[in-house]
């Protein structure tokens, strides 16, 4: 898995930097920043000691006993990531994002959020490191996820409720873009997934790839071979990618993303970009986007914050086309359904998010039968779902 | 005459006349279609030299709240391309400036590159500005624009490095548009005379082609000074301040003060009528 | 370390087994059933691989950058048991017990809980080896704790609300003891502290010594000495023996427990027992208790749920008495204020509870100098307090 | 008389009289402490062989809703260990039957063991039943008890093994103290006679003291199998669920009829009589 050609472009067409020129120089700069961070062992050796003491990592893997409800299933294998500090796989990446920060010298670090979950894991390393944190919030996403904003506020982050657009992710993402636009020089922007322009969708694969890495061994170790599939949700991609990257040279090995579909796939409540999208720019880079004919992008609807996103990382979009990945799509009401089964079964609480890649990784096990060996990126704790859970039930 | 060329008419027209080159910005189908029609007639009417005119898009990553706002009205109305190009295409039959279409890459790319290009020719449009395409992802644009004679001016911002804006200046058709001060569209935040005076001057020494100054140019101060250090003054945002929460002729009537404001702006104070000026 | 003697006593006078007789042969059977697991090596190979792959562990110790304010300090390390599976200590212990309810063939676990962590971790496990879960909580906490009894929920258990005495989790724990001895045969019962009846305290502090053996190891590891100092909080007071239980034996490393305070060790607002109780029997052992004079239970308070508890694990007033550990306290405002420092400053939310050895632990590395290493246990996650800070600081 | 010689004679005359004993069980200063007097008085006057008498406490483990509940009110209202000794000396004195106090470990540890004994004796009572102190931990209780001659008797229960049941049997004095069932006391649960049956043959076959049943008896027929296999029937929760609610006269009538309906229960019927039971 390498990096990007020089303009940013994974393959022919997806990637790329589509920003506004006030921002070039900026994303320039930060690769410049970034390639010496990342040719620089010391620069690695700070981070992997932030991993393994601030976040807790290697994050273990776990067989599951009584998910697939059969003993003719798969071995289905989770991937901890919801034991991280804050809860997921975000906090990988702004810890590798904040210590570049903290190496170009920038006084200030902004970021986006949906859900929370990437402002919480920004708040958290801007605290750690004592450089000041601006997150970029929907005001709905503010209203509803009411809790993780006190957590950022908490951890010492202003909280910057956005009120154009649909007020969820995509323009708190603008706003972000568009507040880095403004203060290039001192701000550090980090972005929360393999998306924007060229070099995010790699340096933050790059920062999850950890993920991967650690599991193939640790799969190997246990289990003496491969696994047969690796799964993973998709939002804007980042666990995916970080999972996948363990395992792209591992030709047999199946890579399986999976889109939030939401009310359904052909309904106009989803959010599976790379299942009902088509190729499109957005928030910098060329991918598949959720849009009208007339180029617009559009609402999207999942059940979970984290994956409804109308856009996609243009590697994914690279792995599908080229065939190497395959992505499905499970609805709101499968996610639903595994979330429940998880904790009762498993004595785990699972993040929204990774529901969806559980409920398709649990079919697969199924199908796969006893020698299938189905590993899943359960990307993240679900104890900021519970209240919507529990309100959902309640109907 | 191809796009290219009514542009470099209208500043050669306004360098001959002695005065600065005035470029109002308007996004299509604000506030609503045919107050839309009419604020383009009124822009005409005053005297502009070129009418900078936005598509309508859901998340322009280049603009502040202002136009941000208007592009969301203008689209729950259902302004799309093809209505952009009307309007575009009214103007010219009325006899009006050259029209420069300002759009985020993404609605271009759904239309597809030629036929867009197509639709700018028949529409009459002298090119676009395209925020969101950085030089070196112009390609594309470029072999579908340039055969066509469409510009495609770039944006310099005071972010971009010495070398870099002067090879932008020198891509740039039409005119090269410098960005006032770092930041997005909007009238709120002042423009840096004294960044834009060095950078003007920079360009100039090296590069022989009209200089607009964009984003943030909301008074006619702003707009004296502008045309004092460059060619043109771009104003987009303080124009839709002027009419927001009006329509038809209300909204028409208050561009008109706003532009005659700009209009007088741009003209040099004649050296005799220098007590002229501090008694207005 | 060793065992208590025959009946259940540290010391002289700590411990023993002051139950009901339909409970005593329960005890005995339980002594049993731990005793021959203990012995078996298979045992504690299914603990450790469930602590690593479940649990998370080994959990990682953490050089706080900025908690002190002063360069001046003593190196001040946290001991992450927040990284932990569910989010506090309470699980490591809650594995254990669950898998030695599963080897004695208990078809059914109870369990008292207060702020409701060790109700999820007692639900989690329950979950996870397939043994439904009936957990007691105070009518009063289960009003205030409304996000725990939905996650108990979500994880299978039955929770059920306890109206008798305070109404907290002294009552849930009585009910938890009169229903097991309602059903003594089928049914095990998972204390969430080293106290209760022996062998509780001893059982709870062997599955609680994982803490101290890591940390040990790893602060020599890491800094090539131990520690000066090692602080944790006491509730019950299992999270500080698991951490003691790792460095009792070395004569040089001072120990600190450190108690809620509440309002004031000299109000009637506080949940010291140590500090501020008198020895007495309750839940089973004798040990220190806040009672009145004429022997009846006193009412406690401290702003944190897991600490707001009148008696303290038997070996505390064991280690007391013998002067080989210290017991202080900290009140409400200043475990407040380090709740938020420990946010604002290193990035980590910790539990309330948690924030009072913090606050102590660093007032101490301030005392020692540069020259003092200071291990204190972060004993959970603050997650499940921010709503209840969130109010207070609104006041 | 000693504690224990006084419960031996109130045994032996029920014996001599042919009938079970009747162990009514009030809790001291519930429902507050007039009418705990006068409820005591009733216990009296209805033959009452035993009481047993609780000393409130707020977290009895061995307790379920009732008596807990009963305990709490008492306690609201300052009901204490000295207060419930006062109580057992006014039996004494009115020259009510043998008082057997029962109270947890704990207030009699903060009283001091000798000093508490001493108070038993002043009180004149029988000795104490403490339910949370296992014969493991008794050796404190009995080293001040026995000089005293104050009883301490025994809980089984049906999860005591058998070789321990007889061990417990053997040490208790004044009577064996056998539970019903698992669980805690309270009227709701049954007893499980079928076990009471067996073990009671067990004890008997070992140990000659008398073998009272207690928790869950709360109906004349419950009571009345309870003497046909054992000595002593024992009735808390029911009295205290009996008078719930009132107080004074009131609880003290309720009391007198679910009293007398015990006191029935436990005299043999006379076979000649057998069809008035049925009529009644
Ligand atoms: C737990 C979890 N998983 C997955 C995602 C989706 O993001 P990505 O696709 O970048 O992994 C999120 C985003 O918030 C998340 O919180
Ligand atoms: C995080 C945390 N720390 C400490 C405690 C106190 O318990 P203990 O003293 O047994 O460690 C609790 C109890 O709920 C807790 O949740």
């Amino acid at each position: 898995m390498r990096k990007p050609d020089g303009r940013g472009y994974f393959g022919e067409g997806f990637g790329g930097r589509f920003v506004p020129e006030v921002l070039y120089e900026a994303l320039a700069e930060l690769e410049r920043g970034m390639d010496a961070a990342f040719a620089d062992p010391s620069f690695w050796a700070e981070y992997d000691a932030m991993l393994r003491d601030f976040v807790g990592r290697p994050s273990p893997i776990l067989e599951t006993t009584r998910l697939t409800g059969t003993s003719e299933a798969a071995t289905l294998v989770l991937k901890r990531e919801d034991l991280n500090h804050t809860g997921a796989h975000k906090i990988n990446n702004t810890v590798g994002q904040g210590l570049l920060a903290r190496r170009m010298g920038k006084k200030r670090i902004i970021a986006e959020t949906g859900a929370g979950q990437h402002g919480v894991a920004t708040a958290t390393i801007g605290a750690k490191l004592g450089i000041p944190v601006d997150v970029f919030m929907g005001e709905l996403d503010v209203e509803r996820q009411a809790l993780n904003v006190y957590v950022m506020k908490l951890l010492g982050a202003r909280v910057h409720p956005v009120s154009g657009g649909t007020r969820t992710l995509k323009d708190a993402t603008n706003e972000a873009f568009r507040e880095w636009a403004a203060r290039v020089e001192d701000t550090f922007y980090i972005i929360g997934s393999v998306v924007g322009a060229h070099p995010y969708p790699y340096m933050v694969r790059e920062f999850q790839k950890v993920i991967g890495v650690e599991a193939r061994a640790q799969v190997l170790e246990r289990y003496g071979r491969l696994p047969s599939d690796v799964v993973a949700c998709v939002g804007g991609g980042s666990n995916a990618m970080g999972i996948f990257a363990g395992f792209v040279g591992d030709a047999g090995v199946r890579l399986w993303g999976v889109e939030a579909a939401g009310h359904g796939l052909h309904s106009i409540d989803t959010a599976a970009s790379l299942n009902a999208g088509t190729i499109g720019v957005l928030h910098g880079s060329r991918s598949y986007v959720l849009q009208t004919r007339e180029g617009q992008v559009r609402d999207t609807h999942s059940i979970s914050a984290g994956l409804d996103y109308p856009g996609v990382g243009p590697e994914h979009a690279f792995l599908k086309d080229s065939g190497r990945a395959t992505y499905v799509a499970v609805d709101d009401e499968e996610a639903l359904a595994m979330f429940h089964a998880c904790a009762e079964r498993e004595g785990i609480v699972p993040a929204l998010e990774s529901a969806h890649a559980l409920a398709y990784a649990s079919r697969l096990a199924r199908e796969r039968g006893p020698d299938g060996l189905v590993l899943v990126n359960l990307s993240g704790r679900g104890d900021k779902d519970v209240r919507q859970v529990a309100a959902f039930d309640e109907r | 005459m191809t796009g290219i060329e009514r542009l470099d008419a209208a500043f050669a027209r306004a360098r001959a006349e002695g005065r600065g080159a005035l470029i109002p910005y308007f996004c299509a189908g604000d506030p609503d279609p045919s107050t839309s029609a009419l604020l383009l007639e009124e822009a005409a009417r005053a005297g502009s030299d070129v009418i900078e005119l936005g598509i309508p898009y859901g998340d322009p990553l280049a603009d502040g709240p202002t136009i941000a706002a208007a592009a969301q009205r203008a689209l729950a109305q259902g302004t799309g391309v093809d209505a952009t190009l009307a309007l575009a295409d009214g103007v010219r039959r009325g006899g009006g400036p050259p029209v420069l279409l300002f759009t985020y890459v993404n609605p271009i790319l759904q239309y597809g590159i030629e036929g867009f290009a197509d639709a700018l020719v028949a529409a009459g449009a002298a090119g676009a500005i395209v925020p969101d395409v950085p030089i070196e992802e112009m390609g594309e644009l470029r072999t579908a624009f340039a055969p066509r004679g469409l510009a495609l001016p770039l944006l310099i911002a005071p972010s971009t490095p010495p070398a870099r804006a002067l090879a932008l200046a020198e891509a740039s058709d039409g005119f090269v548009y410098v960005v006032s001060r770092l930041g997005v569209t909007g009238a709120k935040r002042e423009p840096d005379f004294a960044w834009i005076e060095e950078r003007v001057a920079a360009i100039r020494a090296h590069v022989d082609r009209p200089v607009a100054i964009g984003f943030g140019i909301a008074t006619g101060a702003h707009a004296r000074r502008a045309v004092e250090l460059a060619d043109a003054a771009i104003v987009g945002s303080a124009l839709i301040d002027a009419y927001a929460g009006t329509a038809g002729e209300e909204a028409a009537a208050r561009v008109r003060t706003l532009l005659a404001e700009l209009d007088a702006a741009r003209r040099p104070a004649p050296r005799s009528e220098g007590h002229d000026r501090v008694s207005r």
